[in-house]
Parts: structure tokens; C-alpha cells; sequence
């Protein structure tokens, strides 16, 4: 009895087979992870500003980050959704609906509506309505998200097609035409549209349930339903939040465009989760972040802008791209190989 | 010492009707995406009577032909828990080669495509495997990829077939015109039925797709399994672009792009998980047809084409919420 | 009371009522009955031992007490009041918080996110974070348990053990939330700790026990009759019986968890005859980047070594990386003398060894495969004729093995995963077992979990392997079963043997001797 | 607890299939009119019996949507409807739905008036239609070597626009604005098709015999405003003020470049496309865009369903056909500001559509 007692714990203890020992210092790959595509980034905009004189133009700054402004907004929302570890694939059509609508709310040539900024706001609620209605899918009867927001992206250019009806309404009204081309200190207004909702996101994300929660559901779902996060309520609420955006950027492309067209957001959806990925923010889950994204969005305007800058043909432009995407993330997981490292 | 032990009734093993209740869950499971398909196609028939003639059936299947060879491939892919993006671009550059070589290789150029295509897949599951990059990227980059080398080989212009060398793709057999197509496409499911059900490469793509660790732990030959259902996949992809170049008689560098996505609704659709480790050929073939009634068949049924989309858009959503077995999946991404 | 239950009446006056009283509860799943009729009750300031085998039905009382689980009758009663709990968050609000056995810390938070998740109270703000606040009320739980790690450090950086100590702080968290004194639910807490971290876990519930009250549940049963007041012992699925530790002795406990007399044989210590002369593993100089350094071992044919050493000292490494599973460098490792090249598990296991993981369920089955296609897994070739399975072939030999090993399981198709973790772990030995050619088996904590039964089933394999010849590398559980089992316990410390300690049947060296070199 | 769950998903997969059912058949009633008559066999149909079918890339175009609208109003004219299909812009997808079309129809009594997606789409559309028996007019897109009258006795006729004229046209507007010197950018369309590539021809033509003009830069925009918005910013940035004009292969492009010129706030450059979609025809009322060309979408989706249409009524001898009424070049009108106005809503004139009248617009044939 006495020495049962008395044998205190046993020493010998098992550990989870590879888990790293506790360490103050970041490692090695979590370094790359973090810095390796702002490192990408650096290493292209000097590789093209060698190449192209036009490139480190202020001209050029100014035009790519006008550029980047719609992906970046974009991206700022599809983060909370690939930070649970889902997918969205409704952005094309949810812009396409929040197009329609904007051009169709504020004054234009197809009718006499004209709520002017609420019809900005409203779209930007049709867009979250979107959203909504993905997460409640999802959540609600537990359909992958690649499939609800398919569907849901169906739906939103369907909706758009309708709201179309033949003719594009054109936006007449002068305030968000002025938002279009108007510029504060040399950028242009909607730069500075998605410097705030860059802004906003990374405060979202930090500062807030919805960013803590989202990254605790991408990290460990059933892990977060033990810990009593009403799971389901924040997944549906990331979802919401990234429609908002798709909204909004539907707005500043029609505002751009100045007609609301149902293309308003053709080709986004990819090039939104390439660079987002390509920043870091990984399709498994609570991994990175917005500004990761912001980062890779980035990348993929350079990318663009500098290939065209230096010439290279328009068709060999998407090959080069995938090239350089791979090859900058082969290049960043190299270190991270494993034998028994499981990669989806 | 003041303890009682009470031991108790040792004996309780299985009962008889609950696990009643858990096979005949599993059979609805299996037969959901037949009722799934049967009520779809009854819908139409009942807009449309025509759309239940002999003629229309087999067009739905011909239609069907493309879209099942590129699942038939991808579907392995997405059993070991990977997902293929690139199948659709490698069977539009599958369609510009075949039409360029046809000219210099005649019916040869049909095995070489698939072998170039087979290497393309082999190249991209040798960097997911060896530089453990994730599939999505990969196949993501690959995507780009092979759609510059289809633009560059055809100079972006559609590349004209001429002569009889894919006829054989394309035309109709025996008494009840059965188009040759959909006999091909059926010996190939057939091939891969029988490879699944009677060699182990079923289990391994399972087990991988379910738990990789265990898998390698077990000493399955994850690597070379891996790379091999992308290898298969792509191989597919080039033999689906071939049997589209049979039906438009000319290569296009953008020819099947549009197929992506339809491929994977229609693997998800069938019911085989997206995750990995749970589905089949059976559940893919019924996925195709459902995928395929939506696309051709909304018109058929006099759906407004302003509005099909939307219908597209909820059927499809209605279709995998009535199909996609929930257990395999704990939490839903 | 329930009837049932004959009591020792405890010290505290039977006045006091029972902050928590669980009355009847009953549970069935599908195909088995989890609880049938679990009554005990928690005093105020009282720790309350909760023993039984697995399958007892700890675990699904304890998801129970939290909401993750409700019971078909039976009532639960906080102070008083009856209470059907919903989940973790309104058991938490009760004032009932557990420490997961299966950790529930999110890799990716930092430790301050983690000790206050879904419970953040002040540190949020008409819903934003502040992070001033949330780092300090963390701090102030790491620092009830002594704890230096830093708030801010990534919960995925820290050790298995350091990690339960975070769950530990988080469940205390608790205290300031609720007004009234928690019930604090600690499922195997030690499980995973080491000597010094059980001691200050030990030291904390003692000082928490002056303001909550502590249900303590551990296969350990030293740990439960030092720490607790008394001791309710559950078998299959109902209360059996209620003791106070100083009445009872292990052997008792033992007993009544299993219902049947198992003292002292349960090692076969008797059965382990000496190993062979013929060296069948010999490694020199095996490194592995930053865990082991230059490690020599000689395994003889039918022998068990048992590898020993805290947590860190490199043993899971070295045999991973002989599994091939970890990459490593080394002047020679030979079989038979010829070298081996285990690049990967599949070489490995080509070279006639088989690993058997102490992650089980992670690393160790496909639990969506049927019994007899795990069993087969690693040497498919052997059911196969040519490309083709051949699955009468496989269905006979699973079914053999089934019989053999006395896995419990309603076929040879059933879904691995839907056994019993005894019977998983049994399937999981079977599937080296089904070659003939099995020469060297490493044992990664092979009865991790097991209860008592099924791990006297193991041993007992272990020694009919070692009469056949096979070689086994043994990590275990307890320096006790590791000795017992052992022809030569091998002490790591700090990535190096540090002695080598025979351990002959008749003359075990005792556990104290083994520890000295480990620490 | 788990069956409940499960009859409520059961109860919930009934319910949808209903509702799909249930809407599918709503929708038969206003779309499928002219379905049915298995039993008419002759070469010639009672004209009730005609299914007029036209299928174009998407409804999501002004100029493709007022395609379908000009069908419908032909349709109307004889008291007939149109089945209206898109298809995305899928190859694949066009191929299906017309062979789905054609074996749940009745093809004896079938017109279809297609816009392929490519030239290459053209030969088995016309191969299915001819095997079929069912009438087709293509237009826009086809394969310089298939001709509708290499033993095609239903494939009545193509009806095309001269590409190379029409990018002349609009360079040649263009470089007058710009007072003949200057540089210009070029947005190519989708580098694919032969519409693309015909129109920049003509600009190279219209280059070639105005030394002044020097062609800056040229990238494709893929026909799509988004991708013209961005290409021309970029464009603007490498040569700035040096852009003095922009020749757009469509409108859709160079009312984005149009666009990005304003936010860049370059005021005064010479904008040109093709197709005068609504939008760009105001514009060039406004004065904002300098010209387009008009190819009469409504015409173009009356006129193909009326030749098949007097085809199945026998007021048009099909076999009586010149090869140049069966492979065309049809009018095409340049739009500038004298005439914007007029054009602002495009509108089909049925007397465009009577037998006699169908091809009053050839202008020639297809070189």
C-alpha cells in the first residue's frame, strides 16, 4: 500500500510524437510562413522595376494599388471564410447582384430611383444577405461550403441576369461617379476605400469574437464546440461578413465601370483565392490572415501589372503566373517537408 | 474493509433492430442521388414528355460522355483527399494537341496525347507529393499552366480536324443508335469498377483519404497511390478532351474550361465526399447524370433561360443536400 | 442514496448537502448501453475519485455533467437545483468546467485566447477584444498553478505537457465567473504530465479545493486514492461502489473495477523466457537532427527492450525514424547483419517490421475501414493473387486473427472504428501479426488506454511473440509494465543512452533504479 | 434523437424535390409553346406546328439579349413563340443543348438560329442540324472551308459581318477625331475568334495608309469591360499623355477604357468599338465616344427564324438559293454623332422579316 502511495507520478510520459518542444522563439517555418511572400512580393516589384523604367513610376504605384483596390476588398472578407477552413466560390455572383443593384438604387438611366448612398448601403446588404444565406446552408443542413456557394453563385449571376433585363443601367449620379475618379493626395477615393476596409478587417480580425472565433474554428472545430463558441452562429456570421464585401466591391466596380454589368466580377473568384494563398492564408484553416491576404493580392496585381508593363505575350501572361505562383510556394513549404508531413 | 461489489449483468452485446436503423440509413444514403436523379427527370418529363424518348436518352448520355471521363479521373484524386483544378484545362490542351498531330501521327496521336497529359499529371503529383505543396495549388498553377501551352501550341485559333480519325468517338452503333461514345465511356467506368472492386486500390485511396498517418503507418504506398490518381486523372482529362475534339471536329485552347466546376459538383453531387476517403465510381456516374440533366435539361423543360441559372443554382444546392452522407463528414468545411 | 451502493460514511457531517448530486442517470446508444444507473454526489471542498475500466462510463458522465451529452432519465443537480445542461458554455456559466482528456486548446490561439475562449467577461467589449485585459486576467490563472509559460506564446509551441497545464488554468478561469464555488471536472489530468507537473497539479487541487470542489478521474489508482476524499467506483455503467481511500488498498479498487481478481499475474512475468544469442538489430551511431544523438543499441532475437526516459529524451524519435517514419543519419544500422534502409514505413515494413503508434486513432487504423481491411492493410500482398484481392482469402484470415486474438466485433466487416479501444488495439497487433516473417515490433505505449483486461491480453502476446523470436522494442505506459515486460531497459536522457539496466525474470531492478538515470 | 433528424432531412429532400418538380412544370406552361407534333412527317409543317428556336451565348449582353428580343418579336408576328437558349458562353454546353433541343423536338419543323461560340462550334452544330433535318441559319462565327452549300439542304444560310471593314471604319473615324496623328492603343477581343482577329486586321489596313498614326501598344481584353478597365489603366500609366486614341475590337471594351480615361481624367482621346450597345451608343450622342458600328441585333435574331420559318412554308426555295444569299456579309451601319440619336434604341422592323425582304442587307459575299 505504502509504496503505491507514495510512487508519485509515473516520469515516463508520452508525447505526442512530433510535436515541437515548447519554444519561445518562432521557428524557422513559421518565419518563411509569415515573411516569405512579403519577401516574394519585394523580389518582384525589384525584378520589375529592373526590367520596366515605367514600373517604379509614382504613375504605376498609384495604378496598382487602384488596381488591387476591388481584389483587396475581396479578399479582406474571403480571409474570415478560408480562415474557418471553408471555401466561397459565390463572388462572381454575388458582385454580379450587388451590381445590378447599386446601378439599379442610385440614379440611373434605366429608372427613377435614386436613394443615393443608401443605395450603396443596400447593396452592400444584398451582398451580406448573400452571405447569409451561404453560411445558413452550410451550417444549417451541412453542405460543404464549395457546394452551397456554387450554387449560391448560380443564383447571384441568375438574380443579376434578371435584374439586367436588356439594357445596363448606366449610373447617373455624380457623387459616386466623383468616387470613381476623384483623387486625396494622389491616390484615387477608392484606394482609400480599401485601405479602410483592409483597416477594418485586420481590427475584425483582432480584435473582435468573429476574428478570435473564426481562427479557433479553422484551427480546431470540434476543439472551439468543446470550448462552448457557438460555432455555427460565427461560421454563418464570416460568411455574412465576406458577402458584405463581395457587395461592396460590387459597388466600386460599377462605380469604376460606371454601368452595372453582370460581368462585374468575372475572373475574381480565382484570382481572390490565388492570392490570398499565395499570401499565406491557407485553404486548411486558421492559418494566416488579413494582412497575409492583402500581401498576396499584392503579389497578383504586380504580377499582372508588371508582365504587361515589360511585354510579355497575353498568352503566355496566365502560364507565367501559375509558374511563379507554384514556385513561390514550393519555395516557402520546402523547409516545412516532413515524412510524415500530410499535405491535402 | 466496508465495500460491497455488486457485480452486475456482464452480457450486452449488439441488438438487432438499431443496427437495422444504421444499414438502412447507409442504403438511403446509396440510393438518395438515384432518387435524387429519378425525381429530376421525372420533373422534366412531366414539362416535357418528349425528353423520356429513345433519342433523348441517348442524347443525355452522349452529352454525358465528357463530363463522366473527367470525373471518372478526378474522382480519384478527390478519394485520397486531394482535389484535381486542372482537369479541364488539360483536356483543352489535350484537344489543340491531338488536332495538331493528327495530321502527322493519324490515329497515334490519340495514346500520345494521353501519355503527354498523363506526364503533365505526373509532374504535378510529383511536386504536391515530393515538395508537399497542397493539390489545390498546384493543380491551381497547373490550371494556368497548361492553358498557355494550348494557347501558345495553337497560336489562340481553333485548330480544324479533318478526315475520319476520331469518327469512331462520334457516331452511332448498332440497331437502337447507341452513340459509340457512351459505349466507350462505359468500358471505361466498367475498367475502373473492376479495378476498384478487385485490387487493392480501392483500400488504399480510402485509407489515405480517410487517414493519411495510418495509411503510411501501415506502409500503403501512399506516395506512388497518390501520384498515381493524378497521373489517372489527368490521363482521363486528356482522353475527354480527345472525344470533344471527335464531337466539334477541331481543338480549342478554351475548349473545356467550362467543365471544372460541373466535374466537382457532379463527383459531390453523386455523394463521394469532397474531404476524401468515402465514394466511388457508381455514386460519380449518378453524380454525371445529375449534373448533366440540369445543364441540358432546364431548357428541355421550357425553364426561361433569364431565370435558369437560378434554378441551377438551387437544384444543384437541393440535390447535394439530399445526397451527401453527413457521418463522413464530423464538421462540415 | 441509492440502495445499491453499500457507503463508508465520510467525515464530512451528513448535514452538509452536495454541491453536485447525480441521481439514476441512465444512457443508451445505438447498439450499447453506455450508463445504467450512475448515483454519486460532490460535497463542498471535497475531491471525489471517480475510478473504472474503460467503457465504465466515465467518459459519458463526465459529457454529461458538461452538456455534451444528455442522459435518457436520471437527474442532475447543481446546489440544489435540478439542471439539464446544454453544452460547455452553459455548463460553464453553471459553474462546471472539465479538463479534456483529448485536449480542447486550439493549436493556433495564443495561450491567453485559449484559457479565456467563449468566456472572455471583461477582456470584451461591446465585442472588441482587449488585449491588455485578456492577457492579464490569463496571467492571473497561469500564475494559481505556478506556471511560467507566457501568455502569448502559440498553444501549438508547447508541450503536450505544458498544454495540459493550460487547460487546467482555463478551467479555473471559471472560478471568477460564477459567484458560487465551481465543480472542477479533471479527466485523467495526469495522464500526460510528468513527475513534477502532476506534483504541482496535485499541489493546486489541494489549494483548490479551499474554494471549489474537484471530480477527479484516473486510471491511476495511486493518484486517485492520494488525492481524494472518496472514492466512487463505476463498472459497467453503474456506481458499484463508494469508499474512503483509507480503507481500501489498490488491489480492492482493482477489483471491484473489474469485478474479477487479477493481483500480480497480470505481467506473466514468469512466461519471459531468455533472449536468444543471435543479434538481430544492431544500430551505431543513429542520429536524428536535434533529438537523438549518436545512439548504439543491439536487440537480440526474442528480446524485449524497453526504452525509457522523460518526455524529450529522444526515445519516440529513435524508433520512428528505425520505422522510418522521422528522417535520420547513423554509421550502421544492420539486420542480420545486412544493412537496413528504412527510408519509409513501406521499406521498413518490406524489412519485417511493424510499428504499432501510440496515437491510435490518428496514426495507428482507418477507423472507416472494416475490421478485416485494416488488418490486412500493411501486407495486402498477402490476400492478393497477383493485382487481385482475393477476399475469401482475406475474410479467412481476418476471421483467424479475430479468433486468435478474441477481438470482440459483430464480423470481420464491421467498421474498425465503431469497436471498443481495447478491440481496435488488438486488430491494430493483428495486422504485423498476419506475416509470418514479422522479425523486430515496435511498441509505441501499446496498452495506452486499454483497461485492465486488454492489456493482460497484450502482455500476454507480447511474451507468445518473444517465444516465436520477434524482437520488440517497448515504450510503455509505466516504468512498472516497461520493466516487467523487458528482458533490458535502455535509459535515454537528453537524446543519448545514459545506462542500460538488465531486467532478467526473478530479478527486476526497481523503478527508483531506472528513474535515477532518467532524470 | 438521430432518426428524428432524419425524417426531418427526408421530410425536407421531398419537399425540394416537389417544389423543383413543381416549378419545372410552372415554367413549361410560358416556355414551351411550339414543342409536339411527332406525327407531322412531310417536308413542310403546318405553321402552328413550327418550333422557332434561337440560342445565343448569354442574356447578359445588351446586344445578345436584344438578339432574343428581335426573335421574339418575329415569333409574335406569326403567332408563334421562341425557345430562348443560352449557354454561357460553354462550348460543350451549346452542343448539348442543341442536340438535347433537336432529339425532344420535332426536327422536321424546327428553325434554329444560332450565334456558335466559335468558328469551330459551327461544324457540328450544322452536322447535327443537317442530320437532323432541322433548318439552321448561323451566323457571326464559322470555318472559312464549310459552306452551306456543300450538300447542306437545311443549313439555309450564314450570316456574318465583314470584320476587316468594320475595324477599318471605326480606325478611320478615330484617326479623323484625332486629326490623323497621334498614338492610339488597341484592345484585342478574344484572341479565338475570327471576329477578333478580322477587326484588327482592318485596323492594321486603316494603319497602314496613315503613316501618322503610330500603334502604341495592343493587348487583348478578352471583349470584357472589367479586363478593358484594367488593361487600359495599365496602358495609361506605360505611356501616359501619349494616347491619343483607343481602337476597342467591341463596346463592352471601350466603355471600360472609356472609364479608365475618365478616373485617369484624360478627357479628350478618340474612343471607338463595335456592336453599339445602348450604352455606347449614348455615348457617342454625348460626344464622350467618337464611333461604333451597328449590326442590328434585332435584325439578326428575326431574320435567321424567318428564313427557316418561310423555308417550312414554302415561300422560300432554299435549293433556289445563290451561294451569295447563303454565305453573307450583311449591312453594317457606322455610328457617329450625326446619326447616335436615331439609334438609341435598337428595335426590329418587321417588315424586315417578310419571305421577300430577307436579303435585302446582303452586301456581299463571304470572302
Amino acid at each position: 500500500m505504502a509504496p503505491a502511495r507514495l510512487g508519485l507520478a509515473p516520469p515516463e510520459t508520452g508525447r505526442a510524437p512530433g510535436s515541437p518542444r515548447p519554444s519561445r522563439r518562432p521557428d524557422r517555418a513559421t518565419i518563411l510562413a509569415d515573411f516569405g511572400p512579403l519577401g516574394a512580393l519585394v523580389l518582384l516589384c525589384l525584378l520589375f522595376g529592373f526590367l520596366s523604367p515605367q514600373f517604379a513610376t509614382w504613375g504605376n504605384v498609384r495604378n496598382v494599388l487602384d488596381s488591387a483596390s476591388v481584389l483587396a476588398v475581396i479578399a479582406v472578407g474571403l480571409t474570415f471564410v478560408l480562415l474557418l477552413g471553408a471555401i466561397d466560390l459565390s463572388i462572381e455572383g454575388v458582385m454580379a447582384t450587388a451590381a445590378l443593384s447599386v446601378a439599379l438604387l442610385v440614379a440611373n438611366s434605366r429608372n427613377d430611383l435614386d436613394f443615393g448612398f443608401m443605395g450603396v448601403l443596400a447593396a452592400v446588404a444584398i451582398g451580406a444577405g448573400f452571405g447569409l444565406a451561404s453560411g445558413l446552408l452550410s451550417t444549417g443542413l451541412k453542405i460543404p461550403s464549395f457546394m452551397t456557394t456554387l450554387g449560391m453563385s448560380a443564383i447571384g449571376i441568375g438574380i443579376a441576369t434578371v435584374l439586367f433585363g436588356g439594357v445596363q443601367p448606366a449610373l447617373r449620379s455624380p457623387e459616386l461617379a466623383e468616387w470613381a475618379s476623384g483623387q486625396w493626395f494622389g491616390l484615387t477615393r477608392l484606394t482609400y476605400v480599401a485601405v479602410a476596409v483592409v483597416l477594418i478587417g485586420i481590427l475584425v480580425q483582432r480584435y473582435t469574437r468573429l476574428g478570435r472565433y473564426a481562427r479557433a474554428i479553422g484551427g480546431a472545430e470540434e476543439l472551439a464546440l468543446l470550448s462552448g463558441i457557438p460555432v455555427r452562429r460565427y461560421k454563418t456570421l464570416a460568411f455574412t461578413f465576406a458577402g458584405a464585401t463581395y457587395g461592396l466591391a460590387g459597388v466600386m466596380v460599377t462605380t469604376q465601370l460606371g454601368s452595372g454589368i453582370v460581368q462585374a466580377g468575372v475572373g475574381q473568384n480565382f484570382a481572390a483565392i490565388t492570392a490570398a494563398v499565395v499570401g499565406g492564408t491557407l485553404l486548411s484553416g486558421g492559418r494566416g490572415g488579413v494582412l497575409h491576404s492583402i500581401v498576396g493580392v499584392l503579389i497578383v496585381t504586380v504580377l499582372v501589372n508588371g508582365l504587361v508593363l515589360i511585354g510579355v505575350s497575353p498568352y503566355v501572361q496566365g502560364a507565367v503566373q501559375g509558374v511563379i505562383v507554384v514556385a513561390a510556394v514550393v519555395i516557402t513549404a520546402w523547409p516545412l517537408r516532413k515524412r510524415l508531413r500530410v499535405v491535402k | 474493509m466496508s465495500v460491497t461489489d455488486k457485480t452486475g449483468a456482464f452480457s450486452r452485446l449488439g441488438d438487432g433492430p438499431r443496427l437495422t436503423q444504421s444499414a438502412r440509413r447507409q442504403l438511403l444514403l446509396t440510393v438518395m442521388p438515384v432518387i435524387v436523379l429519378a425525381a429530376l427527370v421525372a420533373a422534366i418529363a412531366i414539362a416535357n414528355p418528349n425528353f423520356l424518348r429513345a433519342s433523348s436518352i441517348w442524347t443525355v448520355l452522349d452529352s454525358a460522355v465528357p463530363l463522366m471521363i473527367l470525373a471518372s479521373g478526378a474522382m480519384l484524386v478527390i478519394l485520397v483527399g486531394g482535389i484535381d483544378l486542372s482537369v479541364a484545362s488539360l483536356a483543352s490542351m489535350a484537344s489543340v494537341l491531338v488536332a495538331l498531330w493528327i495530321p502527322a501521327l493519324g490515329g497515334w496521336a490519340v495514346p500520345v496525347v494521353i501519355i503527354v497529359c498523363a506526364l503533365a499529371g505526373l509532374l504535378q503529383g510529383a511536386i504536391h507529393v515530393v515538395a508537399q505543396v497542397p493539390s489545390f495549388l498546384v493543380t491551381l498553377g497547373g490550371l494556368a499552366v497548361w492553358s498557355g501551352v494550348a494557347l501558345l501550341a495553337s497560336g489562340a485559333s481553333t485548330i480544324p480536324v479533318s478526315g475520319t480519325t476520331l469518327d469512331w468517338t462520334f457516331t452511332r452503333v448498332g440497331a437502337w443508335n447507341v452513340p459509340s461514345a457512351v459505349l466507350i465511356a462505359a468500358a471505361l467506368v466498367a475498367v475502373f469498377a473492376l479495378v476498384l472492386a478487385f485490387t487493392p486500390v480501392r483500400r488504399w485511396l480510402i485509407s489515405i483519404g480517410s487517414s493519411e498517418p495510418a495509411a503510411l503507418m501501415a506502409g500503403a504506398p501512399v506516395t506512388q497511390t497518390k501520384i498515381a490518381a493524378f497521373v489517372v486523372s489527368a490521363a482521363c482529362a486528356g482522353f475527354a478532351g480527345i472525344m470533344l475534339v471527335g464531337r466539334t471536329f477541331s481543338g480549342a485552347p478554351t475548349l473545356a474550361d467550362s467543365l471544372l466546376l460541373p466535374v466537382v459538383a457532379a463527383i459531390v453531387v453523386g455523394g463521394t465526399a469532397i474531404t476524401g476517403g468515402f465514394g466511388g465510381i457508381g455514386r460519380t456516374i449518378v453524380g454525371v447524370l445529375i449534373i448533366t440533366v440540369l445543364r441540358v435539361g432546364l431548357s428541355v423543360a421550357g425553364v426561361d433561360s433569364s431565370y435558369e441559372q437560378i434554378f441551377y443554382g438551387v437544384l444543384v444546392i437541393a440535390a447535394v443536400a439530399m445526397t451527401i452522407d453527413r457521418s463522413k463528414l464530423p464538421f462540415v468545411k | 442514496m441509492n440502495p445499491d451502493i453499500e457507503t463508508v460514511e465520510a467525515e464530512q457531517s451528513p448535514g452538509v448537502p452536495p454541491v453536485l448530486a447525480v441521481r439514476d442517470l441512465r444512457k443508451r446508444f445505438a447498439e450499447t448501453t453506455a450508463l445504467d444507473g450512475v448515483t454519486f454526489e460532490v460535497r463542498p471542498h471535497e475531491v471525489v475519485g471517480l475510478i473504472g475500466e474503460n467503457g465504465a462510463g466515465k467518459s459519458t458522465l463526465l459529457k454529461m455533467l458538461v452538456g455534451l451529452a444528455r442522459p435518457d432519465s436520471g437527474t442532475i443537480e447543481l446546489r440544489g437545483r435540478r439542471v439539464k445542461m446544454r453544452g460547455i458554455a452553459q455548463a460553464g456559466a453553471a459553474g462546471i468546467g472539465m479538463v479534456f482528456q483529448e485536449q480542447s486548446l486550439i493549436p493556433n490561439l495564443t495561450v491567453a485566447e485559449n484559457i479565456l475562449l467563449g468566456a472572455e467577461g471583461p477582456a470584451v467589449v461591446g465585442g472588441l477584444y482587449r488585449w491588455r485585459e485578456l492577457r492579464r486576467r490569463a496571467q492571473v490563472q497561469l500564475d494559481k498553478i505556478g506556471s511560467e509559460i507566457s501568455v502569448d506564446a502559440l498553444t501549438e509551441s508547447l508541450s503536450f505537457a505544458d498544454r495540459q497545464l493550460v487547460e487546467v488554468a482555463k478551467v479555473l478561469a471559471t472560478e471568477e465567473r460564477t459567484n458560487a464555488e465551481p465543480v472542477v471536472l479533471l479527466d485523467e489530468p495526469t495522464s500526460v504530465l510528468d513527475r513534477d507537473e502532476t506534483e504541482v497539479l496535485f499541489a493546486q487541487i489541494e489549494r483548490l479545493r479551499t474554494r471549489a470542489s474537484v471530480v477527479f478521474v484516473s486510471h491511476r489508482l495511486d493518484e486517485v486514492l492520494r488525492v481524494s476524499d472518496r472514492v466512487y467506483v463505476l463498472r459497467n455503467g453503474r456506481t458499484v461502489a463508494e469508499c474512503v481511500p483509507g480503507d481500501v488498498d489498490e488491489a480492492t479498487l482493482r477489483k471491484l473495477m473489474i469485478g474479477r481478481d487479477l493481483a500480480g499475474s497480470h505481467y506473466d512475468e514468469e512466461r519471459q523466457l531468455p533472449a536468444r544469442e543471435a543479434v538481430r538489430l544492431a544500430v551505431r551511431g543513429l542520429t536524428v537532427k536535434g533529438v537523438c544523438d549518436h545512439i548504439d543499441l543491439d536487440l537480440h532475437e526474442g528480446e524485449v527492450v524497453g526504452i525509457a526516459g522523460v518526455q524529450g529524451s529522444g526515445r519516440e524519435e529513435l524508433c520512428r525514424s528505425l520505422f522510418g517514419a522521422l528522417a535520420s543519419r547513423s554509421e550502421s544500422v544492420t539486420m542480420h547483419g545486412r544493412p537496413l534502409n528504412a527510408r519509409s514505413p513501406r521499406a521498413a515494413i518490406a524489412s519485417d517490421i511493424g510499428y504499432v503508434p501510440a496515437e491510435r486513432r490518428r496514426e495507428g487504423m482507418v477507423g472507416s475501414m472494416s475490421v478485416a481491411e485494416n488488418i490486412t492493410l500493411p501486407h495486402i500482398s498477402e490476400v492478393c493473387a497477383g493485382p487481385l484481392l482475393q477476399r475469401r482469402k482475406e475474410r479467412a484470415l481476418a476471421e483467424e486473427w479475430i479468433e486468435r486474438l478474441r477481438i470482440r466485433t459483430p464480423s470481420a466487416s464491421a467498421q474498425l472504428g465503431s469497436l471498443s479501444g481495447g478491440n481496435q488495439q488488438k486488430a491494430v497487433l493483428a495486422r504485423w501479426l498476419v506475416s509470418d516473417s514479422l522479425r523486430l515490433l515496435i511498441l509505441d505505449h501499446p496498452t495506452r488506454g486499454l483497461d485492465v483486461g486488454a492489456k493482460t491480453e497484450v502482455y500476454q502476446l507480447i511474451r507468445d511473440l518473444t517465444a516465436d523470436g520477434v524482437s520488440v522494442l517497448l515504450m510503455a505506459d509505466s516504468l512498472e509494465e516497461l520493466i516487467a515486460m523487458s528482458h533490458r531497459v535502455l535509459v535515454m536522457k537528453d537524446g543519448r543512452v545514459a545506462e542500460i539496466i538488465d531486467a532478467p525474470a526473478g530479478a527486476k531492478p526497481a523503478p527508483l533504479r531506472v528513474l535515477e538515470g532518467m532524470v | 434523437m438521430n432518426s428524428t433528424a432524419i425524417r426531418r432531412r427526408r421530410g425536407l429532400a421531398v419537399a425540394t424535390i416537389g417544389f423543383a418538380a413543381i416549378a419545372l412544370v410552372g415554367c413549361a406552361d410560358s416556355g414551351a409553346g411550339g414543342g409536339g407534333g411527332d406525327e407531322a412527317a412531310a417536308a413542310t409543317c403546318a405553321p402552328e406546328d413550327i418550333q422557332l428556336i434561337g440560342q445565343v451565348r448569354n442574356e447578359t449582353n445588351p446586344y445578345e439579349k436584344s438578339w432574343l428580343d428581335g426573335g421574339d418579336a418575329f415569333a409574335e408576328s406569326v403567332g408563334l413563340t421562341q425557345t430562348r437558349l443560352t449557354y454561357d458562353g460553354e462550348s460543350p454546353k451549346q452542343q448539348e443543348q442543341l442536340r438535347q433541343a433537336i432529339s425532344t423536338g420535332n426536327p422536321e419543323c424546327m428553325v434554329l438560329n444560332v450565334l456558335p461560340n466559335g468558328d469551330s462550334d459551327t461544324t457540328p452544330i450544322v452536322k447535327e442540324a443537317d442530320a437532323a433535318g432541322a433548318y439552321l441559319v448561323t451566323q457571326w462565327n464559322k470555318p472559312a472551308d464549310l459552306n452551306p452549300w456543300d450538300g447542306y439542304d437545311t443549313w439555309i444560310s450564314h450570316i456574318t459581318f465583314d470584320g476587316v471593314d468594320s475595324g477599318r471604319q471605326i480606325a478611320e473615324a478615330m484617326f479623323e477625331q484625332m486629326g490623323g496623328s497621334g498614338g492610339i492603343i488597341a484592345l484585342q477581343g478574344i484572341l479565338d475568334t475570327a471576329a477578333a482577329k478580322d477587326r484588327f486586321t482592318g485596323l492594321q489596313e486603316a494603319l497602314a495608309e496613315n503613316p501618322d498614326i503610330e500603334l502604341l501598344d495592343e493587348q487583348t481584353a478578352d471583349f470584357d469591360r472589367t479586363t478593358g478597365f484594367e488593361v487600359t489603366k495599365t496602358l495609361i500609366t506605360k505611356h501616359g499623355d501619349a494616347i491619343r486614341g483607343v481602337w476597342a475590337a467591341n463596346d463592352d471594351m471601350a466603355l471600360g477604357a472609356l472609364q479608365a480615361l475618365e478616373a485617369a481624367g484624360m478627357s479628350d482621346v478618340a474612343v471607338v468599338g463595335i456592336d453599339a450597345v445602348p450604352e455606347a451608343v449614348q455615348a457617342v450622342a454625348d460626344g464622350t465616344m467618337t464611333a461604333t458600328v451597328s449590326v442590328d441585333g434585332p435584325w439578326q435574331g428575326g431574320v435567321g427564324l424567318a428564313m427557316g420559318y418561310c423555308a417550312l412554308t414554302g415561300e422560300l426555295d432554299v435549293a433556289g438559293l445563290s451561294n451569295e444569299q447563303r454565305a453573307f456579309f450583311a449591312e453594317q451601319t457606322l455610328i457617329n454623332a450625326e446619326n447616335a440619336e436615331e439609334n438609341l434604341t435598337p428595335k426590329a422592323d418587321l417588315e424586315d422579316f417578310e419571305c421577300g425582304n430577307l436579303f435585302d442587307r446582303v452586301t456581299g459575299p463571304v470572302s
